[in-house]
């Protein structure tokens, strides 16, 4: 029988799909045991039990100086600063992007422009944007609206460009104006692309996030990771990593399940 | 009571003459099916009757007064595909027209207006037989029961003028044979005049009460771009099909004939040999 | 007048008391003395710090006297060094993989900050050596990645501060060759202020140096509240009040004001001003057009003034450091 | 009429289009004369002279150190990393995609775990990879392949995934093996989405370079623009951005002619 | 000569039994029109003689042997979309098979083969009337010129069995009266047995040799998870239509013919009076 034909029971199904994370755990375990047995002290890839203190302390013991759960707060300060960061890209992306999409002359003026604002290596203009945001939340939280909101703007736009035709000139004849027709045709349409185009940019967001908390901050996912990368304290490191991949992904399931929830005509074959 | 005049229209696009020099007198209460090879310009023309593109050359009158430049609620129109709104229900689709028409800022009802435009809108959903698919998404039913639907939500808005093309191309015989009665029967009840553009010209000669043909009068290649259609054939259907009246060849209750019967049987007869397509 | 301040600074050992002065009501301490109110802001990249005070979205911010002079006062903002909190001995080194002397670099691609305190040192190392930039070639690498860096095969010479120094020599096969100690009082921190913002508001001196002198005080202090800040300000840092206590060990601390005001005002600090613009001059940065080191004038106190006397961006000033030490603040 | 019906002519639609371009530079201007006016030497917004000045010294005076054009060194450098980065990610989004895309074995065993490999953000691994890579140009590279492959790769299984059945069922029909289906049918048929994902990682890919080569190197556009930041160049900085962001669109611009070029059944209507 | 035997199959998809002890001798040379309403599971049953799914239970077989497992090239598929490549051109598309068949390792054809295999393409394309459209993508034809080439390109590997899942649905009825000639024709020519899933009865009575309809014996809605549909109907076509010869209904030159007529009269009658969608 030919590969692609082949069929997969689901408990073979599970078990394959747990092999590779396996085998990578194993890795690890494998080539941390080979450098600690060369070097005792060695700090890049620490053992489990090393990996365990160090979780403990970061999330499960309160910072003596503060008496806060460093892991906590980090966690906190930085999911605050990707929501808004998020939050306003997305609100953004909704308002320019339908008004883009729908109207030729905003489409004519903006559509260009944005194309090249995302083109834009956003890393490049920190320091100017530190300058003019300052260095307080503003600034993080403009970089990752930078870093997302064009691209977002882009698919949006698109997505309304892509509405058939047909669609708006119904609408017409059921008497809508430009705004109900944006309230009415367009806006509930796009809603799910949103969603869609923001689980898209967790990725950046969080590239976004961790590089402007690099730069200043006092706490913070990216922050600690910076802070104890002098140290090369891989034993933090590590588990703040696994930590952030786990809320991405978290985040990009919730996402998506949201959007089945909320506009469940989406779903529908065809539909689209 | 709703007379199309269409004055010397042409249509140009950039070099490509799509339309010459057309003249059509459409009376109140016509249905006008339009017929004529692919690409002659029958969306075109249905295009500038629905406001959508404008006349390069001429003018439409809608009862002696210049179309205004726009689609607009007088109009109603059905297309092949993607006449109605995907995130919306049966009865959403149906209630849209009623409910932007009345609500300018939120385009929706609410409290007791809501619910006598609900019961409007399913008195309409039931007389085009969709009566128990209210609560379903457009995905959710089949073509015949798509156009259907996006019939009755074009009527809500008790259009003077109707637009519809290919309206039915896209379904299956039989789904169409049904959909054909009940467009009859809508024409009949209600007062409007009805555009159709259809390759089928059987479904040409079973609903219309006059077929107007488009064509390129010269089709020679090199003269393809210099030249545009007009009307070539103009044909009214005998004996005359009067909106609201039985015809000898319309049955009353045309549900219960069987398909294979009313494919056999074309309800209109003409009375000139057809050669169109 | 203006009565907000903003203090940026970053983490490094010398200027961690700002961090801890700030989280324990010190700053607001002496700010509510004299009726200001000063923000202290932390920043993770030490270059960024700098570069908003030369744009000047802050009036003051830690650096050592070599970027001082590179940064702002290149960059046309006349700055004043409020405080000379400590000198680097120790805390900057050039390290190898293997063992060897300082001479066995030659020839080595060497990891080092480019244009930063570390490119000071390794062109002070080569030069105690007899040898030139020419024969290394260097290799700009960032400062957190460092001790990752110094264990790829790649890497056979690094010049790096700390932690990260202590991190490396801790590894098996680092050998140090050559330390900040051996060059000292040369690479300096500083607290700065933009010249005119002090002008008009000496308040604004005086509440630095009175926080600065307090926090010292008390972490140098062999006390229990000295071990507790300690331990805070290596937290903080990212390490421990061990590890922290060791990075202080390689720093000259001036915790008291008077040892401040007798390195401000002795004629080594003109030598070294010198011997920091003749590097920056080699390497451009005070100017692309620059015509001589001379362009940027550098003012001392007792008015000694290296280059160009009309043209004063760098001020090195004791007032501020004289009054802590009259107990006149 | 409505606003969403409005038709433009094609010269208001030019003239609108540069709108936006003439504005950011009106402002640049004018803020840029503002703050020279308080500080003749700030250096965060020089005047146009002074960048003129910058781009001659940088791309058209010899670096009286090393003797080379530095502007273009670097621009060869960043490019090459870039060409090499973008190449292997592309070549391993075509092999791993399509063998994930098309056979169940293989897309139970990979598929979680690419997804999940693409939720990790690549910069906080920096450490580990320049520990296991070295820090040469591998280690750049590697970390552009790391930060954009996975993106890539899921990209195209799922378009080998929304190829209809029946095609694949045609191929068999007409004698096809496995292997047959992915050179004939499959590959032939996703080589334009390739094109297509490659364009969306040019932005990623350039934000990936830009980190590689402000962690370590000693050429290349984010090594220059992150090692003038230390003296505030931004009369370096501002031309670098816009020659980056300028080569990300002529990118983006050419692999898109090419894609229509080299598959014109791709662009024809109907056909995807 | 191909005969196809469908012993006892049951067809489950977990808990929903779709087919139900089916069976049905197919004769060779045969013509079956396979009609049922919607979600009966005629497709599926199109699927496994494909070999694209296995019965849960009984067997199918192929001149007594048991079906492989998988599809290959001695039964060919149309389907009523996505039956051609549309990276391929016309010449490209038709050429495929033997390609693959003869190249197990590039897939491609060469020189002289090339050519020779290019000539028979041509011929192929030529027979089902796409002579001209050789070097057009499939997204350049019209559906019915995609349904010839889709047909044309099946047919190079002359299957033993031609399977079509509603191969003309899509289709204005005018071109389909067209492609119907064209099937019959090709039927006639080739030694083949066809299988052909419609909702069409008119096209069913048109083509067919034998008409068998699939439908649920049971049709309460708590009924429909258990039961699956079996054969409701099996009717032949009278008088028989046999391949290559002419019935007395089926015309020679039939393109010559007009559409209209061509509704009008169905070419084959039966002898029972079909009832059944
Ligand atoms: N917006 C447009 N710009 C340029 N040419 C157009 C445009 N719309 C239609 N045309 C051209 O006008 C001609 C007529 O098109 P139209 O869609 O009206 O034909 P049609 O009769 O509806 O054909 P069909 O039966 O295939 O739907 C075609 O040649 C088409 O290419
Ligand atoms: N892969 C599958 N998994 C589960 N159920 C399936 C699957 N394929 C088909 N079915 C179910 O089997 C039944 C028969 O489907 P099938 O597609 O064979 O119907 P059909 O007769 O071809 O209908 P239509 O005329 O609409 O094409 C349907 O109820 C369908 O939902
Ligand atoms: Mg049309
Ligand atoms: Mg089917």
């Amino acid at each position: 029988m030919r590969l692609i034909n082949q069929r997969l029971s689901p408990g073979a199904g599970a078990v394959l799909k747990t092999l590779p994370f396996v085998a990578l755990v194993l890795a690890y375990l494998l080539g941390s045991a080979l450098r600690l047995a060369e070097n005792p002290n060695d700090k890049l890839l620490p053992a489990l039990t090393t990996l365990a203190d160090a979780i403990d302390r970061m999330a499960f013991t309160a910072d003596p100086r503060s008496g806060a759960y460093l892991f906590w707060t980090d966690t906190l300060a930085s999911l605050g600063r990707l929501a808004a960061g998020l939050g306003l890209a997305t609100l953004i992306a909704l308002l320019v992007g339908m008004a883009v999409g729908m109207l030729p002359v905003l489409r004519a003026l903006l559509a260009p422009f944005i194309g090249f604002v995302s083109m834009v290596p956003p890393l490049a203009l920190l320091p100017v944007l530190f300058i003019v945001m300052g260095l307080g939340e503003t600034s993080k939280i403009t970089l990752i609206v930078i870093g997302v909101a064009p691209i977002m703007v882009r698919d949006l736009a698109q997505k309304v460009l892509d509405l058939p035709r047909e669609q708006i000139v119904k609408a017409e004849t059921l008497s809508a104006s430009t705004w109900l027709i944006g309230l009415r045709v367009v806006l509930p349409q796009v809603l799910p692309r949103l969603l869609t185009a923001l689980r898209l940019q967790l990725g950046p967001a969080f590239l976004f996030l961790i590089a402007a908390e690099a730069i200043s901050a006092d706490s913070g996912l990216g922050y600690r990771i910076f802070l104890v990368r002098r140290y090369l304290s891989m034993d933090v490191i590590f588990p703040y990593v696994a930590w952030i991949t786990l809320l991405a992904a978290l985040a990009d399931y919730g996402l998506d399940r949201l959007r089945r929830k909320l506009f469940p005509w989406s779903e529908l074959e065809g539909a689209r | 009571m709703t007379a199309l005049s269409i004055e010397n229209v042409w249509k140009e696009y950039g070099d490509q003459i799509v339309l010459e020099n057309l003249t059509l007198e459409i009376a109140p209460r016509s249905f006008v099916a339009l017929v004529g090879p692919s690409g002659c310009g029958k969306t075109t023309l249905l295009r500038m009757l629905l406001g959508q593109e404008q006349p390069t050359r001429g003018r439409i009158l809608l009862d002696g007064t210049p179309l205004p430049p726009e689609p607009g609620p007088d109009r109603g129109v059905v297309y092949q595909r993607y006449s109605v709104f995907p995130h919306l229900t049966v009865l959403g689709n149906v209630m849209l027209g009623p409910e932007l028409q009345a609500n300018r800022l939120t385009g929706r009802s609410f409290g007791a207006a809501r619910r006598a435009l609900a019961d409007q809108a399913r008195e309409m959903i039931a007389a085009v037989g969709l009566a128990g698919a209210e609560a379903k998404y457009p995905a959710q039913l089949s073509g015949g029961m798509q156009q259907r639907l996006a019939l009755a939500q074009a009527l809500m808005m008790k259009p003077r003028v109707l637009l519809l093309d290919e309206p039915f191309g896209a379904l299956d015989p039989g789904i169409r044979t049904e959909i054909h009665h009940l467009m009859k029967r809508l024409w009949n009840e209600l007062p409007m005049t009805v555009v159709m553009v259809t390759h089928d010209l059987r479904e040409a000669f079973t609903l219309g009460t006059r077929i107007v043909a488009l064509d390129r009068t010269r089709s020679r290649p090199e003269e393809l771009l210099r030249y545009g259609a007009t009307v070539t054939k103009d044909i009214a259907i005998w004996p005359p099909r009067v909106a609201g009246r039985a015809t000898l060849y319309d049955t009353e209750h045309p549900q219960a004939q069987d398909d294979l019967t009313a494919f056999a049987s074309p309800a209109g007869t003409t009375r000139q040999t057809p050669s169109l397509i | 007048p203006k009565t907000d301040f903003k203090v940026a600074w970053s983490i490094y050992v010398g200027w961690m008391p700002w961090g801890y002065a700030s989280d324990t009501g010190i700053v607001k301490k002496w700010a509510d003395k004299y009726g200001l109110t000063i923000e202290v802001t932390q920043f993770n990249d030490y270059v960024e710090s700098i570069n908003q005070y030369t744009a000047g979205s802050y009036d003051a911010v830690t650096l050592t006297n070599m970027d001082g002079l590179s940064i702002p006062a290149a960059g046309g903002v006349d700055t004043t060094a409020v405080i000379v909190g400590d000198f680097s001995a120790g805390n900057d080194a050039v390290l190898l993989k293997g063992p060897g002397t300082l001479a066995d670099i030659k020839g080595r691609d060497v990891n080092l900050v480019e244009f930063s305190v570390s490119h000071y040192l390794l062109a002070r190392a080569l030069d105690s050596v007899g040898m030139t930039e020419q024969d290394v070639k260097v290799i700009n690498t960032a400062d957190p990645d460092m001790v990752g860096a110094f264990q790829t095969p790649d890497v056979t010479a690094m010049v790096t501060w700390n932690p990260m120094v202590a991190e490396i020599a801790a590894l098996p096969d680092a050998t140090k060759v050559f330390d900040s100690a051996q060059i000292p009082g040369e690479i300096i921190d500083l607290m700065v202020a933009n010249t005119e913002v002090l002008a008009d508001n000496p308040d604004f001196g005086k509440a630095l140096a009175g926080i600065w002198y307090e926090t010292a005080t008390l972490m140098t202090a062999d006390t229990p509240e000295g071990a507790a800040a300690r331990a805070a300000m290596g937290a903080a840092s990212g390490t421990d009040q061990a590890g922290f206590e060791s990075q202080m060990a390689a720093t000259k601390l001036f915790d008291k004001p008077g040892d401040a005001v007798a390195f401000t005002t002795s004629p080594d600090l003109p030598k070294t001003m010198d011997l920091v613009r003749g590097f920056l001059f080699d390497k451009g940065l005070l100017g692309s057009g620059a015509p001589s080191a001379d362009v940027i004038g550098i003012e001392m106190p007792g008015g000694v003034v290296l280059g160009d006397a009309a043209n004063i961006k760098l001020r090195f000033s004791d007032t501020y450091m004289k009054l802590a030490a009259d107990g006149a603040l």
